[in-house]
């Protein structure tokens, strides 16, 4: 075996050390090929006949070691035993068919082995990478100039588009304010009001007619009452609760003396 | 055939994928290989060709020659595109225009960074048009002529009518 | 100092690491420029140097001399050799392209391994170049630039005749 043939089991005369082998094969094949290399003849004159026999004598012996054996190699092995009794049979036309068969099992083995030899010749080359090197640091001289911009008027379009409609979704719910009368509210409103209304009427009657929920007036009516408090405090007025959860009644401050 | 130890370093130079410093140099050639003097013979052997051995930190190196760089410079032209922020304000300032920073980011919904405002400052797109007569007097932006002839525009009368653009006004 | 379009050619190919074609170098060079005189004069001056001038794929690349790999290996990495299987079916590939799966394991009498595959197509040695109109459309495959470069092969015709393989086996 050549020196620059790719490694691969080497041409060892068949029998149990080449049955052993048989994973170091590609396929039935291969095996051929390697069989048909052994007859150390032209490929084109090997003999078809002593190659289906030595292809079933290794198969055999492979299966007498039990060796397990992948479908491809029995069907092989199969096809091989049909073609030998073709080409042993007394009929010519039988002959003829086994003939035209081992012709076209020749072929492929041909063809096999240019291909072979087709990638010895390759791996023969000085590869670039591995026996030739290329420049290792190569210049680049080539300038990108992003200077330019590009731009169109439909970009600008989809770029406005884009811009309103996210601020359009951008707009989020805020529930109407409660206007709510704060204390600061009814500490003015009960300041301009005393005096104007008559003593002892209700809290109720110092509120902003405008309030219109219920709740508003519930909220009013309580930072009135921490006005009025606030102002009771300070002596501004008095109030006065008759009954619990009656009415908040509102009087002047005690006139002096 | 040159000198064998030349040429062995010149391949190690020329295949190196960094510059080639002493040691490596020193582990490819024999022992009795005399460095200084296969490199200057290097030296030499390029010298005035279209490729120069030079010495850069750590090593030596190919470079082509200085002298023949603008010759082999290609320019390649690779328009950019504006990012998305800087468009859609440059479209905002287009139909708003004469337009305060506030309220473009009104209308964007979104705050905008200086950085874009650079960008189209930068590509002259936009330009400053006086201050608005509001608290604080901000500035008031708007497109340039340059803006125009960018986008192939001979007035903003060519963009088309916002009405025409916003068919279905979102929001309304 | 070297013939002005001498040193040009030069330093275009040597900045480059891969191959470059005739036409930047016609781009390159002035138009009164005998582009193969300057490509003989560039060869000559490379001969018998550590970095050779050579055609692959096509175009002119300089690379290491083949006969300096066995001191260059020590001292530069090296990627994976492709295995026997591998360069097999690169081999049926460069032969028979365009060609399927099913016409390469019928060849090899072996099926192909997707390891294989992905090893070719990894290296950038093979592309798929367009579908087989047959039942399945199978995928027909080919080598690419990179293969001619690879093996430094100007083209595919550099590879030996078929009937050639068979009666002057290489190296034997």
């Amino acid at each position: 075996m050549d020196s620059t043939e790719p490694d691969g089991p080497g041409p060892e005369p068949p029998g149990e050390s080449l049955v052993l082998r048989l994973e170091g094969f590609e396929g039935p094949l291969d095996l051929l090929l390697e069989l048909a290399r052994g007859q150390k003849v032209d490929l084109a004159r090997i003999s078809i006949l002593s190659l289906v026999e030595q292809y079933l004598a290794v198969i055999e012996g492979a299966r007498r070691i039990r060796l397990e054996l992948a479908a491809d190699w029995l069907v092989m092995a199969a096809w091989l035993a049909w073609l030998k009794s073709r080409l042993l049979l007394p009929d010519a036309a039988a002959v003829e068919e086994g003939e035209q068969a081992a012709d076209v099992l020749a072929a492929r083995l041909r063809d096999l082995q240019e291909m072979r030899r087709a990638a010895s010749w390759l791996a023969a080359r000085p590869q670039l990478g591995q026996e030739v090197f290329a420049r290792g640091d190569p210049e680049d001289f080539t300038e990108i100039d992003r200077s330019r911009l590009a731009l169109d008027v439909p970009g600008l379009l989809r770029g406005y588009l884009a811009a309103i409609r996210r601020a359009a979704g951008h707009v989020r719910y805020r529930p109407p304010a409660l206007t709510l009368w704060t204390v600061q509210e009814a500490l003015g409103r009960l300041q301009a009001m005393l005096g104007r209304l008559p003593d002892w009427v209700s809290l109720e009657r110092y509120l902003p007619a405008t309030l219109g929920s219920p709740i508003e007036r519930r909220a009013a009516l309580a930072s009135t009452l921490v006005a009025g408090l606030e102002l009771a405090r300070g002596g501004a007025l008095r109030l006065r609760q008759e009954a619990p959860f009656g009415p908040i009644l509102v009087g002047m401050k005690q006139e002096e003396g | 055939m040159m000198d064998e130890y030349l040429r062995l370093a010149e391949a190690l130079v020329f295949a190196s994928a960094a510059p080639v410093g002493p040691r490596a140099l020193a582990q490819l050639l024999p022992e009795d290989a005399d460095l200084d003097s296969v490199i200057a013979a290097l030296r030499a052997r390029y010298a005035g060709s279209g490729v120069e051995l030079v010495e850069v930190a750590g090593g030596l190196q190919f470079r082509t020659a200085a002298d023949l760089a603008p010759r082999l410079r290609r320019v390649v032209e690779l328009p950019r595109r504006l990012p998305r922020a800087a468009m859609e304000t440059l479209a905002i300032i287009a139909y708003h225009q004469p337009v305060t920073r506030p309220e473009i980011e009104e209308i964007r919904g979104a705050s905008l960074s200086q950085a874009t405002v650079d960008s189209l400052l930068e590509a002259g797109l936009i330009a400053p048009k006086g201050r608005k007569e509001s608290p604080g007097r901000p500035t008031l932006w708007a497109t340039t002529p340059a803006f125009l002839a960018q986008f192939g525009l001979s007035g903003l009368g060519d963009l088309p009518r916002r009405e025409d653009l916003l068919i279905d006004p979102p929001g309304a």
